[in-house]
């Protein structure tokens, strides 16, 4: 009997050894973040913590832009996967780095984040931004030889516009071909950014190749790109493979698009930590926009380097606007909230301190953000004035529901907002839900008191059209208020000539009296490579700004 | 009058071989120390989570955003987790959701397993066939899947969590269930109580459910272990409980990215899942030695 | 036999058909709007509701399920994916081999783990090998696999670097990125196999034909593995048809953390973002596989067990006896 | 020990003094408590006792074949051949085993293994004990015709038989190396009656051409009758009366001797009652002191509740364990 318990014993410790052992030699590769900056290329843990303005983007600008074309092969990890690689698609997972790689658009936007023409030689409006002439290249021609007309552009705007995949095309009024290399686009609305969306959403793809393809391009792409997909694994990777037979001269391409690595492999790995293995057991050389708690662990360590620039989206909490919620017509109560939450707190919380706070509902990286606004003070911490207008506020001790996703950064914010309500004594249930459920319910603003959301649109006019246009959804906008004061000061921004530093104030202004929706923190996005892939120039660009492998110098 | 006599006297028969049968399997597990060691961690497991508001210095969702990552020490034993709250106290805690969740959900399995299996088993037929096919069609469905689906549908929060879980392990029930009751079926003991007039739903509950019970208590017991870690599965897709709430699997799941600098924080609830899911296990496997005299030599 | 496995073939039909049915229903209690999953968050009230109709969401229930079952059962037609248009036949071909390989390659290793540790189990049965070999297995199956794997991960990718942590590779060498998600999800399978063998050669062990072997004169060695083994075949046989069963559709979290595109991470993915053709579509291309594997399992008996096999051949004549009683 | 005969040549059995016990929850079962027997080649031994005797152990103990588990050899020899069988290498005891000793068992429907085919039982027994070049699956065939089963049935499996013709495979099987001395475990019990003299009259046909000793344990004093030479009755894992067939026939003189002969239905005399054996056999957890019989022997005095009996010589020489001899056999005369 005895032997049976020792057999137990022994087992167990074991396991426990293997357990501990892993444990134990994990723990050398993550040190601890704020420790001495090794070299000048990492950034420190603890400066993120403060609220300052300038992001931690390395300074690699002075390196001229290549144009010498390197046999160099890299393999990049990046954690959003993709199914299929056809032309027509929704929004999900657009802002991928490979598909800068995989099609060519009209305009692609720069590092700078200005747009600059790539297929598309030139555009101008010629009525305040409803009607556009395009003009596209006439050398242009796909990797199976086509040449591509203006007609090819047209098909491409119609048949997404047919198929309703992306919002955008529905504000395409018409598309009519002029020429055989231009284009007249009319829109419905003349709104700031809506042309730079549609620039940067039309693929450029052959009509003719595209109805010669089996399974309209889903597992093989012709483009005119100059990179060829050579492989795809749905779900599981990409390769690219530069094209000999490009139809444009490197030198007049935006930095950001230039091919000069030959072959670039992406692995599409979804799981966090997996991307921090690759890392380093060399499978991959880069991994592009890796999550905090992993990317964290490459802060300080030598044989890596940690690119750390602010965020894209940042995280929101929005109060309902639906009658039967507490916070819905209580200024003070929502600006007793406001002040309740320490950002600061959420930065060592949420990200162990890679992140900074924010000064808007949208983040500094969104087109039209007044870098003034980080010099006002936006609801600094301050739990006396928040319980003194919580006393002041018509709240009853009911209980608020806090709405997220089911992601991890959701729900951990979640959590936190709840703590720290709990804190200034309001009962608060977090309610944390799958996407699905949640992009159901979270225009219905009867089924909670505040949501977590991360919105990101390309401009302020864009965040705001789809979360405070009371006409936007069938409960009134995206939290189902009405708030036609609001809807007012929106739709001056709404054209160009309104997109103007005075009327986003005014919108800035309103929405942060009003409180009825509040930006929480910006998490920093991580970008990790290591050294022995010997990068010297990490070069940014398109949708989100996410550093282009293809374009990357390399010793 | 006679039949109640005849009645009553099987009724006490039976319940006193039903005694003597439990005083045998007691007996007999309290022989196999591996099985009491998994009860023993049991007990102490359910006591600890049933005091855990007095054995913990901490609130299950209490965070100390200072001491985040704490590694383990006098303050916090099992150190504290990303956003600074006590993995000790959650751990704790958890052991209430994690072990009502198992042991709910496999209550509920039985218990509608039992009603299927024992209609069918008993009655065999075409009422066996019907639910036969909806069997086969339901375990058709990957289980993971059909689990994943219904909480879909259901949203998530403990009950639904339950239900989810106890909803796919049904079929399993009630197909052993139904086997064993085929097998009773037949025996005499039952013609004895056919001929003096037993009601079908007394025959089908007082005579033959005891006596097909013993696999059920087997593989029920497995069932809570089973049920845990597939707890563990839908917390790792994102349904499951609501947080804060520190159901174990819910807390390895979302410490899974820190197992690299912060081994802890997966570590602990991982333990406390493994011991849990070995204490049942080693109990089951000792039950089932204990209920089958044929195993022992 | 030919005959039993026609009818056997023939009443997957019913079982397919209610798989659809049953997940279908289920998918319209969906919580969630596949428009504006697929629209995503700048989608207006217009586009939402245009979208609806293209997807025939307008539908009445039984219009939409009957359009179903006809492009599934008459045209072999499961649909495209409304999320990214990808033809949805043509995915699972790609996706459901890997998802086979990895349960093949799981089993493989459960049950060639699994049996010996049974086996010493059985034939030491009560003494320190039994004790050492069940507590060995049922650590296996207590650790939650997620856990398992991220901890086989770093043992033998990072630390050995003796296998690949993540992706798939062709050919016979892609047997290797295999390997570790199978280990990492075998761990119940094991568990199982290792208790089942164990109380099945218990079981025989006892039988008299045992000691007639002995009787006979054939080694102990033999006498386990020709004799008795192959006789405690049977209710092992049983459970590496659960196992496999379990592992179509169950290893979608082990799918997930190796980046290994199988069945599972697919249609999980499909309920996330409420693409039904999908989770319909795999759903029932996994039911037909389980029935498959069930079949096989069936077979399989036959092969071990000429009294089963005997029973198959005229399982005609069966009929007719439990018709009479 | 049966002394009374003048033996010519030694014993090719000879059991001697042979304790075996169990283990089970902690209790040991005195399966077997000293018994002592021996047999010559192409003589016949009987083993007569009741379900639970100790028969089966015996003949198990001498093929070293009980389950590893619990089972234990106390003490005692076997020698077969003037080799001793419990010291032998395991390696040397196998060539032992179905070759120079084989067994028949009780129960032909559990006997055999249910997924081999019939023919290839049969030949692993000739493979294991010849040499390379013998055709097993002809020797096989062979066996299976002198047990009177077609060979065309070679490749059929145990499920396709009937009671009486499995016992005629295990029967092939067994004599299938031409064993020296053959264990016959009641090996008619489990048959139908019809079919019961068909497979005995195999058995003594064949132990007399082959010259085979057999051990023959059986509770059918009828088979004894027309069978054995020698009878041995045992009651409780011992051996209570040993004799040749006529002197235990003739004059039966252990208390359960009687009781066995009494409890035999007989066709000439008319009898409305049988006379059972009052009482059960005794627990072999927890056997009495003293004789094992005597909780249900009406003759049993103190004297037999004391220790251990020893063996007595009755009148005609054979051996009996009682140490009220004289009295009984006034009583019955």
């Amino acid at each position: 009997m005895r032997k049976k318990v020792l057999a137990l014993l022994l087992c167990a410790a074991m396991t426990a050894s293997v357990l501990t052992g892993c444990g134990g030699k994990a723990d050398n590769a993550g040190s601890t973040a704020g420790g001495e900056s090794g070299t000048t290329q990492e950034a420190s843990g603890t400066e993120q913590a403060e609220p300052a303005g300038e992001s931690a983007v390395q300074e690699t600008a002075q390196v001229e832009p290549s144009t010498t074309l390197s046999d160099k092969e890299v393999n990049i990890g990046y954690g959003t996967v993709i199914d299929s690689l056809t032309p027509f698609r929704a929004n999900v997972a657009n802002d991928s780095p490979y598909f800068v790689q995989l099609y060519e658009t009209l305009g692609v936007l720069d590092g700078n984040r200005e747009m600059q023409p790539y297929a598309a030689k030139s555009w101008e409006t010629s009525d305040d931004g409803f009607t556009y002439t395009i003009e596209i290249w006439d050398t242009i021609s796909d990797s199976a030889g086509n040449k591509i007309t203006a007609a090819d552009i047209v098909w491409f705007i119609e048949e997404s516009k047919a198929r309703a995949l992306k919002p955008i095309f529905a504000k395409v009024d018409s598309v009519t071909q002029t020429g055989d290399y231009t284009l007249e686009l009319k829109l419905t609305d003349n709104k700031f950014g809506t042309i730079d969306t549609i620039l940067m959403d039309v693929f450029v793809v052959s009509k003719a190749a595209f109805e010669a393809s089996s399974d309209e391009f889903g597992s093989s792409v012709v483009s005119t790109s100059p990179y060829v997909c050579t492989e795809f694994t749905a779900s599981a990777s990409i390769s690219f493979e530069r094209r000999d037979d490009y139809w444009q001269d490197i030198e007049n391409l935006p930095e950001c698009v230039r091919p000069l690595q030959k072959k670039v492999n992406y692995k599409l790995i979804t799981e966090a930590s997996q991307l921090g293995i690759a890392l380093e057991t060399g499978e991959i050389d880069m991994a592009i926009n890796i999550a905090t708690e992993t990317g964290s662990q490459f802060v300080d360590n030598d044989n890596f380097v940690v690119d750390l620039s602010d965020g894209r989206s940042g995280w929101q909490v929005f109060f309902s606007g639906a009658d039967t919620s507490p916070a819905a017509n209580d200024v003070k109560l929502r600006q007793a909230i406001c002040y309740g939450i320490d950002a600061q707190g959420l930065i060592a919380g949420l990200c162990s301190g890679y992140a900074t706070q924010m000064w808007d509902v949208c983040s500094p990286f969104t087109v039209g953000f007044n870098e003034n606004w980080k010099n006002e003070s936006y609801y600094d911490y301050d739990l006396e004035k928040a319980k003194a207008l919580l006393a002041e506020s018509d709240y009853n001790g009911e209980t608020l529901t806090i709405l997220s996703s089911s992601s991890a950064t959701a729900s951990r914010l979640a959590q936190l907002l709840q703590n720290y309500l709990v804190a200034m004594d309001i009962k608060c249930e977090v309610n944390s839900v799958d996407m699905a459920l949640y992009t159901s319910i979270r225009l219905d603003g009867t089924q909670y008191d505040m949501v977590i959301n991360t919105v990101g649109e390309y401009s302020l006019a864009d965040n705001w059209s789809i979360r405070f246009d009371p006409a936007a959804y069938a409960t009134g906008d995206a939290t189902s208020r009405h708030d036609y004061d609001l809807a007012e000061l929106i739709y001056k921004t709404w054209t160009l000539d309104g997109f103007t530093e005075e009327n986003i104030n005014e919108v800035h202004e309103y929405l942060k009296e009003s409180a009825i929706a509040y930006g929480l923190v910006n998490p920093q996005l991580f970008t990790v490579w290591s050294k022995a892939s010997g990068l010297s120039k990490a070069v940014t660009g398109a949708r989100r700004n996410y550093i282009v492998p293809s374009a990357c110098q390399f010793e | 009058m006679r039949n109640t006599m005849i009645n009553n006297l099987t009724k006490s028969n039976k319940k006193h071989k039903k005694q003597s049968e439990l005083q045998r399997v007691i007996k007999q597990l309290k022989k196999n120390k591996i099985a009491m060691l998994g009860l023993y961690i049991l007990i102490v497991e359910i006591i600890l989570a049933a005091l855990a508001p007095y054995i913990s210095r901490y609130g299950y969702a209490e965070m100390d955003l200072t001491a985040c990552f704490a590694t383990p020490s006098f303050k916090h034993f099992f150190g504290c987790d990303d956003m600074g709250r006590d993995i000790f106290s959650r751990v704790l805690y958890g052991g209430r959701y994690s072990i009502s969740i198992g042991i709910i959900a496999v209550l509920i399995a039985v218990v509608v397993g039992i009603c299927i299996g024992a209609v069918a088993g008993y009655f065999g037929g075409q009422v066996d066939n019907i639910f036969m096919r909806i069997l086969d069609v339901v375990q058709a469905i990957p289980g993971m899947l059909l689990m994943i689906v219904i909480s879909a549908v259901l949203g998530p929060g403990f009950m639904n969590t339950i239900i989810a879980l106890s909803v796919s392990t049904i079929p399993g029930m009630a197909r052993m269930l139904r086997a064993q009751m085929m097998k009773e079926r037949d025996s005499e003991y039952i013609e004895a109580a056919k001929s003096i007039n037993c009601s079908q739903f007394s025959i089908i509950f007082q005579h033959l459910l005891p006596n097909c019970i013993s696999p059920l208590i087997v593989q029920a017991t497995m069932g809570v272990a089973q049920t845990i870690t597939l707890a563990a599965g839908l917390s790792f897709i994102g349904l499951g409980v609501q947080p804060p709430l520190p159901e174990w699997g819910a807390m390895l799941s979302a410490a899974r990215s820190y197992i690299r600098q912060s081994p802890h924080l997966v570590i602990f609830p991982g333990l406390a899942i493994a011991v849990t899911v070995l204490a049942l296990n080693l109990l089951g496997d000792g039950l089932r030695d204990a209920l089958d005299p044929k195993l022992k030599n | 036999m030919l005959r039993y496995i026609v009818k056997r073939l023939l009443w997957m039909i019913p079982i397919i058909l209610g798989v659809t049915i049953l997940v279908f229903t289920m998918m319209i209690f969906c919580p969630g709007d596949p428009a504006e999953i697929i629209l995503g968050s700048t989608a207006m009230e217009a586009d939402l509701a245009a979208k609806r109709v293209e997807l025939g969401l307008d539908k009445p229930y039984l219009i939409r399920l009957a359009t179903y079952i006809s492009d599934v059962f008459f045209h072999f037609d499961l649909g495209v994916s409304w999320i990214t248009n990808v033809d949805i036949m043509s995915t699972i071909a790609d996706r459901m081999p890997r998802t086979l390989i990895l349960a093949v390659v799981t089993l493989v290793i459960a049950f060639g783990l699994g049996i010996p540790l049974g086996i010493t189990a059985a034939t030491h049965q009560n003494k320190w090998q039994d004790h050492v070999s069940m507590v060995l297995a049922l650590i296996g199956v207590a650790i939650p696999n997620f856990w398992l794997a991220l901890l086989l991960i770093i043992l033998f990718s990072v630390k050995l670097g003796w296998l690949p942590a993540m992706g798939v590779g062709t050919g016979l060498a892609g047997i290797q990125y295999y390997i570790l998600p199978a280990l990492a999800n075998c761990a119940g399978a094991l568990a199982n196999s290792a208790r089942q063998t164990r109380s099945a050669m218990l079981d025989v062990i006892r039988a008299d034909y045992i000691t007639t072997a002995r009787s006979k004169g054939v080694a102990e060695r033999q006498v386990i593995i020709k004799h008795a083994l192959k006789n405690a075949l049977l209710p092992i046989i049983t459970t590496m048809g659960i196992s496999f069963g379990r592992m179509l559709g169950g290893a979608m979290i082990i799918e997930t953390i190796f980046s290994l595109p199988g069945m599972g991470s697919y249609i999980i993915g499909a309920v996330n973002n409420r693409d039904y053709p999908i989770v319909q579509g795999g759903s029932i291309m996994l039911a037909i596989a389980f029935s498959i594997a069930m079949l096989l399992i069936d077979l399989l008996y036959a092969a071990v067990d000429p009294r089963i096999k005997a029973q198959y051949a005229s399982s005609k004549k069966r009929k007719k006896v439990k018709a009479v009683a | 020990m049966s002394e009374n005969e003048v033996r010519k040549n030694v014993p090719f059995l000879s059991v001697k003094d042979l304790v075996v016990e169990y283990k089970s929850d902690g209790q040991i079962v005195h399966a077997v408590n000293g018994v002592s027997l021996s047999l010559e080649k192409g003589k016949t031994l009987g083993l007569v006792g009741e379900t639970g005797a100790g028969k089966t152990t015996i003949a198990k103990s001498i093929l070293r074949i009980l389950p590893d588990v619990g089972a234990k050899i106390a003490k005692g020899s076997i020698s077969l051949d003037g080799k001793d069988v419990l010291n032998l290498p395991e390696n040397e005891m196998r060539k032992i085993r179905g070759n120079v000793v084989s067994m028949i068992f009780q129960d032909p429907m559990t006997a055999l293994n249910p997924v081999q085919k019939i023919g290839d039982q049969i030949a692993e027994v000739i493979r294991l004990h010849s040499d390379e070049y013998t055709d097993f699956e002809k020797r096989a065939k062979e066996m299976l015709e002198i047990v009177g089963i077609p060979a065309e049935r070679y490749s059929e499996y145990p499920h396709q038989f009937s009671g009486g013709m499995k016992q005629r495979v295990i029967i092939a099987i067994a004599l299938a190396c031409n064993p020296t001395l053959l264990l016959a475990d009641e090996p008619t019990t489990a048959l139908d009656v019809t079919i019961q003299a068909q497979v005995m009259d195999l058995i003594v046909d064949l132990q007399k051409k082959y010259e085979t000793a057999l051990l023959l344990i059986t509770h059918d004093m009828g088979v004894v009758a027309t069978v054995c030479d020698d009878v041995a009755v045992i009651y409780a894992g011992n051996i209570v009366e040993y004799g040749t067939k006529e002197q235990i026939f003739d004059h039966p003189t252990h208390p359960y001797t009687i009781g066995l002969f009494g409890a035999i239905p007989d066709m000439n005399e008319d009898e409305i009652w049988l006379h059972p054996i009052e009482g059960l056999p005794p627990d072999p957890t927890n056997l009495p002191q003293g004789c094992a019989f005597s909780p249900r022997c009406k003759y049993a005095a103190d004297e037999c509740r004391k220790e251990p009996i020893s063996v007595y010589k009755t009148p005609d020489g054979h051996d009996c364990r009682c140490c009220r001899i004289n009295e009984i056999s006034t009583q019955e005369d």
